[in-house]
């Protein structure tokens, strides 16, 4: 069959005669990748870059004719960041963290982040407006606030972190549990996640709550990931997804301590199996050095308390935090490699694949230049079988993937790695080859006729980390694997059209005087700061 | 005998660092007369003044093993800090300051050994006489 | 008239972001809210400037066209083996993006004034990490505040004002009264005297607040003061304990504090001539605290053991945060050095020191930062761009960078410009020109344009992107 | 056995990370001219910088000697695992850097980061050296892992900085920051030091024989002994042995010499 393209969409059918004319016969194309959660820019993400020049040192991008020169490993420069997604056929990545305070900070890093489209989610979680607004029950009000606030920051989604942790840690604190009240703001994370689900549903934003649980990274932690889940039950409607647990893995940890820790994905991927108003993200671990960066300020303590290595802590006034710890996961270690086995579990658990999308966190469970490795898991058994085989013996004995016959078909893959993550975003024109979808496309030097991903991991593996041609708006982008024409790439952020618009009203000035330590003119992003902006206009229902 | 020899001689641990009057003086320009007042100058304690047998606004020369620079003499409000002198950035102090960064790409500008002597002979240098001087350029 | 206000300042790392400036007909009349140095430079910018391209031409500087400046630099730096590309800290970050990318074009080294301030501050975060926050944090929270090496009160006159001991936030209460009551004597009223006009004897705005009386503050301790410096400062005044320390020994006493928080035996009676008594009581006042903030400057990153000064400090803040909250800042010196630590930071991995001479950056600090190379006298051309590198580098280093061809792009005259073979007016960024600046503590800002710039004074950003387009132009690039 | 000789003195930086025995090994004398070095931004060929001479064709355990000026030759003998190399006259930055085995010899002095990172191994510097000998790179904590690093004259700052294993073996004095934050391994300094000995430190051995300022607070003595044993040496003493870096938890062994400390004697009140 043949894909028709022109300016930039995908229509009907083109002048074949004047059309330039790619052959893809024996090969696989796919809808352009879509990544729903990774850490690619902001003020963490550099701060992480900051603080490893041993990582960047081992692995260079040298300049060429067209592109500009820069670092990896775990936290490519953002040019590097770029290349290295389109060279995978991605063409869509959402950064899943932004400090709504430094916002400005992480649009200008995605200015200089070329060949994908992307938007970000500001942390609002902890907010102040919204712990005092949900406090006092005033939803409509914090729904408006946030509003402004998604306008100001340019964002696409609500993110919440560890909620109710981040202001604890304020004082060096946490939340133990989703019932556990915030000190000083009589408010518990269940009220935080309820009411930001309603705000969510008020505003008819695209995307679900964004959730990072608490008690994230603690073995025993899947019973409050589960409660997570059930709290937001109700507010469901009409079998539409209600809340997104992102990088489930970390969330998955059975068992009392480390000696004990164990997997959960089972009982998880059973209450998804039974359940339409979740999805998931698996932020799926790999065997390499790695840094570990997240809005869990207490989570990533913790962690620099296990490792002993260099740590980075960023409060945010009235708003959130950040930590960054270096981490190698190793195949040796039971608790590294049950992570690993969890992560697996998970995706092939879980029987709709429209329900749980491919990621590693990027950077916490690996570099998103691992995708290509984590599909040939998921195609081939062998592959894991492979693994499992130098895996830590406890990890081995606990694992659940011995018994797990199943393999990732291409329509399977496609969907976990584009059209599912498209239409969890709600980017309708992305994740898909229908007349009127934007014309992001991979194709992969892979015949799906000839190749059996179950033996030949190999090849797959190959196939999709150099992609025979991206094609990004239209233009072709990637060939076999290499740039050969860099674009800019846009940036997605929500226009929320509230009935009454909100005027910023004394108070809210007030509070801003109080609040913050920047004036309120200066706080708010002009859209002609971001180089391709697009806003995705909402009409909410207040 | 000289008359050098007469002359006192203080060893002090040289310091470098911004004022507020450097901040304000490099604001008029830095070929103003307030930017010149503000960094061409010597802070000491007073009682090193006394030693040293000068007055303030008198004229000292300052040596480190890397130069010597003429400067002013000012009485520092903040005492007592005797062998401590004090010299704002400026073309002034980094005539003097250490070049070695010991491999961090920091030369090494507070905490150094100097001297100061009293230079009755020396005269201030304005900023474009000491740049001919030490550059040979402009 | 018209008042701009909101205007943030584009002098010192505190980046305050309320002054209110007047402007009539183009020309700065009156400031609101500044301190004494940021009130100077809205005041008197348009006093001194270059307002036409120089040249060097057989010894003297001339002027000619912007078009044969620009032709000359690129020229330059086309030919140049081994440039060097030094400033950025007093420009914008849009500035520093093109300026990179002229670096990455042209295979030099590109380096910021960090490498000359808090360069040491960066190297041990590399190995250290870092237990920071943004400013606010502490308005709110902070009860006990260090400054170590550092003079706020000359070197970021409201600071303490606006962000710690006499800010008020939702846990905490100012401390004026304290600290008036806490003064005694005519001459230490004196002083006094001095610090208030500093800090309040400034043309105030902002009319007086309207309370809302809505359930914000909930007070509790007052803040507490610590001081610790080579000499008795007028910050170390207001301060509820003051540690003289020998110079060059901060080490010593920053480890032997990390230490003494664990409880643990000294073999001697005094450190960095502080008796182990008085360190005991600091070191439980630490642990003590709800949130404690170290700030830290360059007497601490300059002394003797540099970088590794600042080891000791961060990791003694990561310590003590087994007991409390603490955290740590460098309280950095230009409007936006921050920015350009963190848009090299973006663009290549490494914040300062980046060489480019092989087509990918690599970063190294003593084989690539800028001093190590000129004392080193391996560079053949530099461009200096908004920094006064002869004032303020050690004489052999100044005199090294004047011996090759050099470009400066300033507004204003300096003793670097005085040198240069090639001299570019700029237009004053933050007051002629916009962009985006960091504050010390990474909060971007905007910079904004309050009055129009002479017609020969180019923004930064065109000066370089024009450089970049006839450098390539040269190589017969795009 | 091949000779190259530097055409000039350089101004500019030079990185010729090619000249290793293991990088020349069974190539021929036009394929060794050819191999890519970097003057500042300019690449060249290293026939463009060296005058080569082979006598036979070189295999990777082959010498290699250097003469003329290389004091701005950065990287000589990089991952280099066998064979020799001798270096008439200074050296540049980096010599040797994660070198993994075979000899490097140097009659004069050597730039910052020599034997950086490396795992086996021996380097001999007849001069001087300059900072971070036997160091780690920026960031990380790995230093070097292993071989030996002999310096007849004086090392600068950070001599042996996040050290793992090995020998670090000093005649003349060092400056500040011996054996910062090192793990493992040993250093001996016969000559002075400019102080901080052994700050940050979690193991490992460091002994000097002559003057140093002072002991860093967070060092407790613990012995006096006669001697020490180096890698089989007895280096004769007496000698304080202070353990640390308490800051750091570390246990860490310092031994410094009683006779050229006698303003050390204070610690003794504590035996």
């Amino acid at each position: 069959m043949d894909i028709a393209i022109s300016n930039g969409r995908i229509v009907e059918k083109v002048d074949e005669r004047k059309a330039e004319v790619i052959d893809a016969s024996g090969m696989v194309v796919m809808a352009g990748g879509v990544d729903i959660h990774s850490h690619i820019a902001g003020s963490e993400v550099n701060a992480g870059r900051l603080l490893r020049p041993e990582d960047h040192r081992k692995d260079v991008e040298v300049k060429t004719a067209i592109t500009r020169s820069g670092v990896g490993y775990s936290i490519p420069s953002t040019f590097t960041t770029g290349y290295r997604y389109s060279r995978m056929g991605y063409t869509t990545v959402m950064n899943p963290s932004m400090p709504p305070l430094e916002a400005r900070h992480t649009h200008e890093e995605l200015n200089d982040t070329p060949m994908i489209d992307k938007a970000s989610y500001p942390l609002l979680g902890d907010w102040w407006f919204v712990l005092e607004y949900l406090r006092d029950g005033l939803i409509e009000e914090c729904a408006a606030h946030v509003a402004w606030m998604m306008r100001a920051t340019k964002g696409y989604a609500i993110k919440i972190v560890n909620p109710g942790g981040p202001e604890s840690w304020g004082f060096g604190g946490n939340v133990e549990s989703i019932d556990d009240p915030v000190p000083y703001f009589n408010i518990t994370p269940r009220d935080i996640i309820r009411g930001l689900c309603k705000v969510n549903r008020l505003l008819n934003l695209p995307h679900t709550i964004h959730v990072h649980t608490n008690n994230l990274g603690k073995p025993g932690n899947y019973i409050t990931t589960l409660e997570t889940m059930r709290c937001v039950e109700d507010l469901a409607t009409e079998g539409k997804p209600a809340i997104h647990i992102t990088h489930c893995q970390f969330s998955a940890f059975k068992g009392s301590d480390w000696r004990t820790m164990k997997s959960g994905a089972e009982d998880i991927a059973k209450y998804v199996n039974s359940h339409n108003h979740v999805t998931l993200d698996m932020g799926q671990v790999v065997f390499t050095d790695t840094t570990t960066m997240t809005a869990d300020g207490p989570f990533q303590y913790r962690l620099y308390g296990l490792t002993g290595n260099k740590w980075v802590n960023h409060d945010v006034e009235t708003e959130t935090c950040a930590g960054i710890v270096p981490f190698r996961y190793s195949r040796r270690s039971s608790v590294h490699a049950t992570q690993w086995s969890i992560g697996l579990e998970l995706a092939l658990l879980i029987k709709d694949p429209w329900k749980i999308y491919l990621t590693t966190d990027h950077p916490n469970g690996a570099p998103f230049t691992k995708y290509p490795q984590v599909i040939s898991w998921l195609m081939s058994r062998v592959a894991r079988k492979k693994v499992i085989k130098r895996i830590s013996r406890r990890a081995r004995r606990n694992s659940l993937l011995p018994n797990i016959d199943r393999e990732y078909d291409f329509y399977e893959t496609a969907i976990v790695t584009r059209a599912g993550e498209a239409k969890a975003l709600g980017l309708k024109q992305k994740g898909h080859l229908g007349v009127g979808a934007n014309a992001d496309l991979a194709i992969y030097n892979v015949n799906p006729r000839l190749v059996d991903p179950s033996k030949e991991y190999g090849t797959i593996r190959k196939a999709f980390s150099r992609a025979a041609y991206t094609i990004k708006s239209g233009e072709i982008v990637v060939k076999d694997g290499e740039i050969v024409r860099p674009v800019q790439g846009r940036t997605f952020w929500v226009d929320i059209k509230l009935s009454s618009p909100m005027e910023p009203t004394e108070e809210l000035r007030w509070k801003f005087r109080k609040y913050w330590t920047v004036e309120f003119e200066n706080y708010p992003i002009p859209e002609d700061h971001l180089t391709a902006s697009v806003p995705i206009t909402v009409e909410a229902r207040i | 005998m000289q008359l050098g020899e007469l002359m006192p001689k203080l060893k002090v641990s040289l310091l470098t660092g911004r004022t507020i009057d450097q901040g304000t003086g490099r604001e008029r320009g830095k070929f103003s007369e307030e930017y010149e007042r503000s960094v061409a100058v010597c802070q000491m304690d007073p009682d090193d003044v006394r030693l040293l047998g000068v007055r303030e606004n008198d004229i000292v020369r300052v040596s480190t093993d890397f130069g010597s620079v003429i400067l002013r003499v000012a009485k520092s409000a903040r005492n007592p800090h005797p062998g401590v002198i004090f010299i704002p950035y400026g073309p002034w102090a980094s005539l003097i300051v250490d070049p070695e960064t010991h491999g961090t790409g920091m030369p090494s500008l507070k905490g150094l050994p100097a001297e100061v002597e009293p230079a009755p002979e020396g005269s201030l240098l304005s900023l474009p006489e000491l740049l001919r001087k030490h550059f040979k350029k402009g | 008239m018209p008042a701009v206000s909101h205007v943030p300042c584009p002098v010192c790392g505190d980046f305050c972001d309320d002054i209110e400036v007047t402007v009539e007909d183009n020309v700065v009349t009156d400031v609101k809210n500044a301190c004494a140095v940021g009130a100077a430079r809205f005041l008197n910018f348009a006093g001194h400037r270059q307002m036409k391209p120089l040249i060097r031409k057989n010894g003297e500087l001339v002027e000619v066209s912007l078009d044969e400046a620009i032709r000359r630099s690129a020229e330059i730096l086309a030919d140049a083996a081994y440039p060097i590309l030094y400033g950025w800290s007093s420009t914008s970050c849009e500035a520093t993006r093109v300026g990179l990318e002229l670096a990455e074009e042209v295979g030099g080294v590109i380096d910021n004034t960090s490498t000359i301030c808090h360069g040491p501050s960066i190297l041990s975060i590399q190995d250290i990490g870092i237990s920071s926050c943004t400013l606010g944090q502490l308005r709110h929270r902070a009860d006990l505040v260090f400054y170590w090496g550092s003079n706020p009160w000359s070197a970021h006159p409201r600071h303490i004002e606006r962000y710690t001991m006499f800010s008020e936030g939702r846990f905490r209460q100012s401390a004026w009264e304290k600290y008036l009551s806490s003064l005694g004597g005519i001459l230490t009223r004196k002083r006094l005297q001095r610090a208030v006009n500093l800090l309040l004897g400034r043309r105030l705005s902002s009319p007086p607040e309207v309370e809302q009386g809505l359930p914000y503050t909930m007070f509790q301790k007052k803040r507490k003061m610590v001081v610790v410096d080579v000499r008795r400062t007028r910050t170390a005044e207001a301060a509820d304990y003051f540690l003289q320390v020998k110079p060059n020994n901060d080490y010593e006493l920053l480890q032997a504090l990390r230490m003494l928080i664990r409880d643990e035996e000294l073999d001697v009676d005094e450190v960095a001539g502080v008796p182990v008594e008085l360190l005991e009581e600091v070191a439980d006042v630490m642990i003590g605290c709800e949130l404690g903030i170290l700030f830290f400057g360059l007497g601490l990153t300059m002394s003797e053991g540099k970088h590794r000064n600042i080891d000791a400090a961060l990791s003694l803040v990561r310590d003590l945060n087994q007991y409390t909250k603490f955290l740590i800042m460098p309280m950095r010196g230009h409007f936006n050095v921050t920015g350009a630590n963190v848009v090299f930071t973006w663009q290549t991995g490494y914040p300062f020191a980046v060489d480019f001479s092989r087509g990918f950056p690599r970063y190294n600090p003593g084989e690539t930062s800028v001093i190590d190379i000129l004392c080193r006298e391996e560079s053949d051309a530099a461009l200096v761009i908004a920094s006064d590198p002869v004032a303020h580098f050690p004489k052999t280093a100044a005199q090294s960078l004047v011996r090759s061809p050099l470009i400066v792009i300033d507004p204003e005259p300096t003793p670097t410009s005085f040198m240069a073979d090639v001299v570019i007016p700029s237009a004053f960024v933050g007051i002629e020109a916009e962009g985006t600046a960091y504050r010390m503590d990474h909060v971007p800002l905007p910079l904004k344009k309050i009055v129009e710039p002479a017609k020969t004074c180019l923004s930064d950003v065109e000066i370089l992107q024009r450089i970049l387009h006839e450098v390539r132009k040269m190589r017969g690039g795009p | 056995m091949i000779t190259l000789t530097a055409k000039q003195t350089f101004k500019v930086p030079i990185e010729a990370e090619c000249i290793s025995p293991n990088a020349f090994a069974e190539k021929s004398l036009v394929e060794i001219c050819a191999l890519p070095v970097w003057e500042g931004n300019r690449k060249r060929i290293l026939s463009e910088l060296f005058k080569i001479e082979q006598k036979q064709k070189t295999s990777k355990n082959s010498t290699i000697r250097i003469s003329g000026d290389v004091g701005k030759v950065r990287r000589i003998g990089t991952r280099m695992s066998s064979g020799e190399i001798v270096i008439k006259g200074d050296a540049g930055m980096h010599l040797g850097e994660e070198m993994n085995g075979g000899t490097i010899s140097v009659t004069g002095n050597v730039g910052s980061w020599v034997g950086c990172m490396m795992r086996k191994g021996t380097i001999e510097i007849m001069g001087n050296a300059s900072h971070y000998v036997g160091a780690a790179y920026r960031g990380s904590a790995r230093g070097m892992r292993g071989g030996t690093i002999t310096i007849h004259g004086n090392a600068g700052n950070e001599v042996g900085c996040f050290m793992m294993k090995g020998l670090i073996n000093i005649y003349a004095n060092v400056g500040r920051f011996v054996g910062i934050h090192m793990k493992n391994g040993t250093i001996l300094v016969r000559g002075n030091s400019e102080g901080r000995v052994g700050a940050g430190m979690l193991g490992g051995k460091i002994v000097l024989c002559g003057y140093v300022p002072s002991i860093l607070p967070t060092f407790t003595i613990d012995d006096v002994r006669p001697s020490v044993k180096v890698n089989g040496e007895e280096v004769q003493g007496p000698f304080y042995r202070f353990l640390g870096d308490l800051a750091e938890k570390g246990d860490g062994k310092l031994f410094v010499s009683k006779k050229q400390n006698t303003h050390l004697k204070a610690y003794e009140r504590f035996l």
